[in-house]
């Protein structure tokens, strides 16, 4: 029984460390309607700026400080190179653009910072604390405190806040935006620059429990299932996303896995996902496609 | 086409409703084999909603609906066409990747007897078929003068000429019933009188029985047989047009006094 | 004029695998250059090497293959680096065909050790069977004999892939040999999230844990390890688990932990002199930060350079100093023979171990170092542990045979070749 | 509230002046081949015309909005007051006074109403209080958008929407509206509805209306002058009242609907 | 509708002629490339481009004509691949030519299970069914040995090799024309297919379901067509790749990032169109080639190597941005040989 409330527990938490990825994906393709697979490669770009800046001997807050500032100019230059030109264009070739800027922003951030595994040490050593018997990281913790800050954070700018408002606007329909005077770019760049922001934070969790290296960027499939079952568009969901695929994940490995010869982690959340859009097509909170004819 | 007696359609006692919001309360109209119907009312009556519960798009909350004699508590949009019934949107859904004739072709498929295997080796059943298809869609489109368009790609033609587009898709398949959800609306009056003169003249020559929603009162007095006129998802009226036009409660809730002068 | 010895290096210097991979050429450049410049070639003869990216696919290196098969500039190809398992797998027919050695060491297909049915495949220097050997071993002399092994529990946390598979056979026989419970445990790439698999090992108390992780699943492992306590000094990590790469990142989680090292990380081998005087500190060295100097994957360049370069100076001797073909290459490297004297020669002793390559064994070593991670830097704890060929062997065979059968070979008898 | 009386409009006191604008979608589908007209200050002016005319074409050139379906106008110039727009970035325009209702309404599905309108309130920054009140004078306007606006506007019926589309532009604080068949798809009362607001927002707040609409009747019943389009021309143009006595243009434009 | 009948329309000058043409000339051209081309070129370059263009055209029909949005299409491929394996294993007498068809078979069955969902998930969402294939099929074939014959490497290569109705197809030149004899037979089928009935029915749902399903579009079944069809050619496409041109494969070659390479050849090459998969094949697979064989002379040796390869893949992710704001319809646009009829092709309509 403690067995099994372990494994809930754990994969609980772990799971917020998926939100955390899924959350930047969420934002953006609410504004700006992309798929932004490039997600991965920007959490990855924004970790490895911190460590290279602190292994040259930067103090934590300048490097932070300088790597957001670099986050921000990255997003406005995304904006103007990629999302402008390809306004209006159809989800699947924004997609597709996303694929190249993750090459870009990958090709970039190695050429220049190089590709060895870094070590990432945010003062938080992973040792376990104990409820009874029942083992939790202490990490993954705080890890699920960023998170949920994170939304409640997000969830008054979405719902709250003028910004917000036109910003859901343009989600809708960017023409129509447009006319009512909203500067969708300026909407763009501040979104792809918190996105920036929250890929950052998770950048850096992750970091620091695997190391900051390429495959970072590969985060990007644990998030999608999390975000397939929250709806790309909520990210209350992307949280209870992530909860449903952190605890699935492990109990299945543990439960299941053996009658099957283990390693199913990989598909199983895709499954997952699959059963829940069957009870709720467009995800547990994802707005429903509203067809009037 | 069957004979058995009885109205082509009897909507029975439906009720829709959107998460609270009420678009259709408690609604019964029958509709007799071979007439133009038309549904008017203001905006939000709850009439587009009606034509979607008829083939199958919405599923009413309660009522039924009796199709040439059977019973429907719930329509699947594909039993819908199967059966004939034809349908005209009232924001266009065409193809809009497609030519115009693919698209009036489409409006076939049903009809499609050949399987993948003879359409991807193009075996006679395939090719006369195709050929049929064509033949078919071409007359359609000649109907509606719209032979000169027959290869563009529906998307960028103007507004008028796609909804003509979709009143031939709407009809290539000879439907028995056929459903049109503000056919005249974005043409000009020269343009309306043609349409609605194809429309009698479909409805004439090929017993074919017309529910239509448009809002050009003009129009429709003299097009329908029958008008049926809802008012916020309820039945405001329902009769022979002369009755309606001065029917007083239909008048105020609808025509509106300024208009009532101009129609007469 | 004098024609040069071709050498294409399929490399990954971009992608997930390029940490290691940046390191491994920079060893194998570093060494090439070496021979070069300051010894003149291999007897005279100049190593024409070139790069080409594959990002550690398969294909991508099968392209390459075909592109390079043929030869540059009037040199034909002596052998090819596959620098990678699964690229070895996937051109074992092809190469066979060609008649151009594939030289993957301490990786390859563990079959083909035996070169008569497999002569163009050269897993040299220590097969993964010979992998799961000595660590046994080192387990053994840990707890003081064979003897002591029964009853142990030992648990192997794999990459769940070929790769992460290979050894298994080998494992199991060791197991019944000595009667130890083997448990397997696979992880699934790329391996970020491991809780349920050490949350496993804490319900299933093993007394050690072999760890054939690559990647990042080696520094989750073992931070995961750590969160579930179980002590560092008791995982020991195969080859491709136990470099600066793996532990680095997982910080105090990886203090104590130790890795089988047939390619000892460090720099004071003699070689290393050699290098920092001719290379390093002449500035040519391919190395982008000189603190690497001396890592494990760095040493690993150079010692697979080292194993090209004798090879050919074998066949040099043999053939006369011109650039080999396919087939000299094999019977190059299936004369290689490297004795501690020659080791003192070229620098490499201590890092690299004695080499015996014969037409029936491919692999000629079959022997590691044991390595342990003090939190700077990887430490030698033992000299070389020689894995049990006895046992080996007879699985060797029988896989060889099989596919033999399979693929309707009929095994060379090498004795009566000629030269 | 000032009170603007009609009269003719002097060169003087132009608000909008387009000259020979050419339009092109994609680089090849020429829309609107040579047009030129002018809106005067707080005057009403339709643009009529048959499918495909141009109508909405020149209403985007004017907008800034052609650009987003990739039509570009190749000659002439748009200028308002006094200066040249061309080019300027359709938000920038709507900042200086011009709002596009689209044809087809496109209002935020995903947005309840009260959202959609105030989407379109923020453009002047507006303090809290006030943007309470410009809320509460729309909702004077359509009474019928108060009851609904906590629902989707995407739910909402086509006249409900309409309704929404020029609410929202009029929060912008419009110099210059430019509709886009309001009519279409309504019913009459709801026509004559949005037509009566029109003409009361031209007197009392003196916002110009350039409206493109297919119902001449009304359209001439409403507006000062008016333009007729005839395959991206102007084929005919004067005072509205003049027009709608010409009986040659009756039977074509006109019909008898109304 | 017999009394409004108008006289039937004169037959439409269908453009089928030229086409045929068109794809003579290609042909010829084909036939003669192994004799321009250097070995290398025929191994290494145009036997994988033709298999690539297969692949491209089979998602091509399932994501451009049908607009059903897939980033599974390496899972179809590896289970053509693997099908044949085993088929050619355990069924040692039936002929390749028809292990094909039957792997092709299996995979289309697959893409059928696998094309479910959408009947209930609609665009972005309905990648969760394709990358669960994705994910699932590599976990399958690499856990259970009866995939691969249980051979330590994991790996599946034809031990009899290539043959044709008794002609050996192992030399590059058979390798080469065995794929262009199925390359091309597959295209034309597809070809005859989109321009029936069941393309328009695949590109009415593409661009409108809801309408379709009204107007009598058997949606349901045409989606599962879609599907299965994709899957067929795609299956065989990959059964060509791992024996054709790798000639022996694992999971790996048929990994997520193959499937993202599908996609881009035919977003770049053209959504909806047939040429589509051809042109951006071509572009996917000489592209890098090209920057490869460029920066190995215009930098060789002076770049820190390390550098000059993440240059590269940056340049690469540059121009296909570039390219995808340049020409929104593709290459099969760009050069101008596609009817009008395609412009304005969405894959999911605003
Ligand atoms: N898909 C839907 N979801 C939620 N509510 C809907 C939906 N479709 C219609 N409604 C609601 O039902 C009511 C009736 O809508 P409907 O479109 O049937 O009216 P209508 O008579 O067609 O109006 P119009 O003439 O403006 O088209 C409206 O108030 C609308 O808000
Ligand atoms: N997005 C577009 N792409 C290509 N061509 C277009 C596009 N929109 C309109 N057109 C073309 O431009 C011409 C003018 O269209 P426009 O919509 O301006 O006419 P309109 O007068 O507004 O017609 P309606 O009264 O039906 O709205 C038409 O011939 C149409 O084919
Ligand atoms: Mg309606
Ligand atoms: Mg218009």
């Amino acid at each position: 029984m403690n067995m099994f409330l372990e494994t809930l527990i754990g994969g609980l938490l772990a799971g917020t460390m998926y939100s955390l990825v899924a959350i930047g994906f969420v934002l953006i393709y609410k504004a700006s309607g992309v798929f932004n697979y490039a997600q991965g490669s920007l959490l990855l770009f924004g970790a490895l700026t911190f460590v290279t800046l602190t292994d040259q001997g930067v103090p934590a807050l300048g490097a932070i400080a300088v790597t957001i500032a670099l986050l921000i100019v990255t997003a406005i230059a995304i904006e103007k190179l990629l999302l402008r030109p390809l306004t209006n264009r159809s989800p699947m070739t924004l997609f597709m653009a996303t694929l190249g800027l993750s090459y870009v922003v990958e090709g970039v951030a190695q050429g220049i910072m190089g590709s060895q595994v870094r070590a990432l040490n945010l003062g938080i050593d992973d040792l376990p604390i104990f409820l009874g018997d029942i083992m939790i990281s202490q990490f993954d913790l705080i890890a699920a405190g960023v998170a949920l800050a994170i939304v409640v954070v997000l969830s008054l700018l979405f719902n709250r806040t003028r910004i917000g408002i036109q910003l859901r606007g343009v989600a809708d329909d960017t023409r129509a935006a447009l006319s009512l005077g909203i500067d969708i770019n300026r909407i763009w760049q501040i979104v792809w620059a918190v996105a920036g922001l929250v890929g950052l934070v998770a950048g850096l969790l992750w970091g620091a429990r695997q190391g900051v290296q390429f495959s970072l960027s590969l985060v990007v499939l644990k998030a999608l299932p999390v975000l397939i079952i929250g709806g790309f568009t909520s990210i209350p969901g992307a949280i209870v996303g992530g909860l449903i695929v952190g605890a699935g994940e492990s109990l299945a490995e543990t439960y299941i896995g053996p009658y099957l010869g283990g390693g199913i982690t990989p598909w199983f959340a895709y499954a997952l996902a699959l059963v829940f859009l069957f009870i709720r097509p467009a995800g547990l909170f994802g707005e429903r496609q509203i067809e009037r004819v | 086409m069957t004979t058995s007696a009885g109205p082509a359609l009897e909507v029975r006692n439906v009720s829709l409703s959107f998460k609270g919001v009420k678009a259709i309360s408690d609604l019964s109209f029958q509709v007799e084999r071979r007439e133009i119907c038309a549904l008017i009312g203001p905006n939000g009556a709850g009439k587009s909603s009606l034509l979607n519960i008829l083939n199958g798009v919405y599923i009413p909350d309660s009522g039924e609906i009796v199709f040439e004699g059977e019973h429907f508590r719930r329509m699947q949009p594909l039993e819908a066409a199967r059966r004939g019934i034809g349908r005209g949107f009232q924001n266009n859904a065409l193809f809009s990747g497609m030519s115009v004739l693919d698209n009036v072709i489409a409006g076939l498929s049903r009809k499609s007897r050949v399987t993948l295997v003879e359409e991807a080796f193009r075996l006679p059943r395939a090719l006369s078929q195709e050929k049929a298809f064509r033949a078919r869609a071409l007359d359609v489109l000649k109907l509606f003068d719209l032979e000169k368009h027959t290869e563009t790609v529906v998307g960028t033609l103007p507004y008028g000429v796609q909804k003509k587009v979709e009143i031939a898709r709407a009809i290539v398949a000879k439907p028995r019933l056929l459903l049109l959800d503000e056919p005249l609306a974005g043409m000009n009056a020269a343009e309306k009188q043609e349409i609605a003169a194809v429309i009698a003249r479909l409805n004439r020559e090929l017993d074919l029985t017309v529910v239509l929603i448009e809002h050009d009162i003009g129009i429709v007095l003299k097009l329908a047989h029958h008008v049926v006129v809802l008012d916020y998802g309820r039945k405001l009226a329902d009769g022979p047009p002369e009755t309606i036009r001065d029917n007083p409660d239909v008048i105020a809730a609808y025509l509106g006094a300024q208009h009532a002068e101009a129609a007469a | 004029e004098e024609v040069s010895q071709y050498i294409p290096l399929p490399t990954y210097r971009v992608g997930a695998y390029a940490s290691s991979g940046e390191l491994w050429w920079a060893g194998e450049r570093d060494y090439f250059r070496y021979i070069n410049e300051v010894e003149g070639g291999v007897e005279g003869v100049k190593l024409n090497y070139e790069e080409f990216e594959t990002e550690w696919s398969p294909d991508r290196t099968v392209e390459v293959y075909e592109r390079v098969k043929a030869g540059k500039d009037g040199s034909p190809l002596a052998f090819f680096f596959t620098h990678g398992t699964p690229a070895t797998y996937a051109l074992l027919e092809k190469a066979a065909a060609d008649k151009i050695p594939l030289i993957d060491p301490a990786g390859g297909k563990t079959e083909t050790v035996d070169g008569t049915v497999f002569p163009y495949a050269f897993p040299l220097l220590f097969s993964y069977y010979s992998q799961a050997s000595t660590g046994i071993n080192y387990i053994a002399d840990k707890v003081g004999g064979f003897e002591k092994l029964k009853g142990l529990k030992i648990a192997t946390v794999y990459h769940d892939s070929a790769y992460g598979r290979a050894s298994q056979p080998a494992v199991e026989a060791l197991a019944k040999k000595y009667g130890f419970e083997n448990i397997q445990i696979p992880v699934a790439d790329p391996g970020n999230e491991q809780s349920p698999q050490w949350r496993q090992i804490r319900e299933q108390k093993p007394d050690w844990v072999f760890l054939r992780t690559w990647g990042v699943s080696t520094v989750v492992a073992l931070k995961t390890a750590q969160r579930f306590g179980f002590p560092a000094d008791h995982i020991i990590g195969d080859v491709w688990a136990g470099s600066e790469s793996d532990a680095i990142p997982a910080g105090t989680a990886a203090i104590g932990y130790s890795a089988l090292a047939p390619y000892p990380g460090g720099t004071d081998f003699e070689i290393h002199k050699r290098l920092k005087a001719e290379i390093l500190d002449k500035g040519k060295s391919d190395l982008r930060d000189q603190k690497l100097f001396g890592a494990v994957n760095y040493n690993i360049g150079l010692v697979n350079a080292a194993l090209a370069v004798e090879a050919l100076r074998t066949g040099y001797k043999h053939f006369g100093a011109r650039p080999l073909n396919g087939e000299e290459g094999r019977w190059a490297f299936e004369h290689l023979t490297i004795d501690d004297k020659r080791l003192e020669e070229i620098g490499f002793k201590g890092l690299l171990q004695q080499i015996r390559i014969t037409p029936t064994d491919h692999e000629g070593g079959g022997a590691a170092r044991i390595q342990s991670w003090d939190g700077e830097k990887w430490v030698l704890q033992t000299d070389w542990i020689k894995a049990d060929h006895a046992l080996l062997n007879p699985l060797i065979k029988e896989g060889a045979a099989a596919y033999a059968k399979e693929n309707g070979i009929t095994p060379r008898t090498p004795e009566t070749e000629t030269n | 509230m000032t009170l603007q009386p009609e009269l003719p409009v002097a060169a003087d006191r132009r608000l909008l002046d387009v000259s020979g604008i050419e339009v092109v979608y994609g680089g090849a589908i020429l829309a609107v081949a040579d047009v030129s007209l002018t809106v005067g200050q707080g005057e009403i002016v339709a643009l009529l015309g048959a499918n495909g005319a141009g109508k909405s074409t020149v209403l985007k050139a004017i907008s800034g909005l052609a650009a987003a379906d990739r039509a570009t106008v190749r000659q002439g110039h748009v200028r308002f007051d006094g200066q040249d727009i061309l080019g300027t970035a359709a938000n920038r325009l709507t900042k200086r006074g011009i709002v596009h209702v689209l044809e087809g309404r496109r209002v935020f599905s995903h947005l309840t109403v009260e959202e959609n309108l105030l989407s379109g309130a923020f453009l002047h920054k507006p303090a809290r209080g006030e943007l309470v009140r410009q809320l509460d004078d729309i909702y004077a306007w359509f009474p019928r958008l108060k009851d609904k606006r906590r629902t989707l506007a995407g739910l909402t019926s086509g006249g409900e929407q309409q309704m929404l589309a020029i609410g929202r532009a009029l929060l912008t604080q419009p110099r210059l509206v430019l509709l886009d068949e309001p009519s279409m798809g309504l019913a009459p009362t709801i026509v004559q509805e949005i037509f009566r607001i029109i003409v009361r927002l031209n007197r009392e707040k003196g916002v110009a209306f350039l409206l493109a609409e297919q119902n001449a009747a009304l359209s001439l019943a409403h507006a000062s002058r008016a333009y007729f389009l005839e395959s991206g021309r102007v084929a005919l143009e004067g005072k509205a009242e003049d027009l709608a006595q010409r009986d040659d243009l009756h039977h074509i434009y006109l019909g008898s609907g109304a | 509708m017999s009394e409004i009948n108008l006289p039937a329309a004169a037959e439409p000058v269908d453009p089928v002629g030229l086409k045929a043409l068109g794809i003579a000339a290609a042909i010829a051209v084909l036939l003669a490339a192994p004799f321009l081309a250097s070995e290398y070129w025929i191994n290494a370059i145009i036997v994988p481009f033709l298999i690539l263009s297969l692949a491209g055209l089979g998602l091509n029909l399932l994501t451009g004509y049908a607009g059903q949005l897939s980033l599974g299409a390496g899972a179809f491929m590896m289970v053509g691949a693997y099908a044949t394996f085993s088929l050619q294993l355990r069924v040692p007498d039936l002929p390749l030519p028809l292990a094909l068809v039957v792997a092709g078979l299996i995979a289309g069955a697959v893409g059928l299970l696998f094309g479910i969902p959408s009947t209930r998930i609609k665009g972005f969402y309905l990648i969760v069914s394709t990358l669960a294939a994705q994910f699932f099929f590599e976990w399958l074939f690499l856990k259970f040995p009866w995939f691969y014959n249980g051979n330590s490497s994991a790996t599946i290569a034809l031990s009899r090799g290539l043959s044709f109705f008794g002609l050996d197809a192992n030399t590059p030149h058979g390798r080469y024309y065995l794929t262009l004899g199925i390359v091309v037979l597959l295209t034309l089928l597809s070809f005859n297919l989109i321009r029936g009935q069941t393309g328009r029915n695949w590109m009415a749902i593409r661009d409108m379901d809801t309408a379709a399903a009204v107007i009598g579009v058997p949606v349901f079944r045409a989606k599962l067509q879609a599907f299965a069809v994709s899957s067929f050619i795609l299956g065989i496409a990959g059964a060509l790749w791992a024996f054709a041109y790798l000639g022996s494969a694992s999971v790996q070659s048929f990994g997520l990032t193959r499937s993202y390479q599908i996609l881009f050849i035919i977003i770049i090459g053209g959504l909806g169109t047939i040429r589509g998969a051809y042109f951006g094949a071509a572009f996917v697979s000489l592209l890098p080639l090209a920057l490869d064989w460029l920066f190995q002379h215009v930098f060789g040796g002076h770049v820190d190597a390390g550098l000059l390869q993440n240059i590269q893949k940056a340049i690469f992710g540059l121009l296909i941005i570039w390219f995808l704001i340049k020409e929104p319809e593709g290459l099969a646009r760009l050069l101008g040989l596609q009817r009008a009829q395609g412009a304005r092709r969405r894959l999911f309509p605003s």
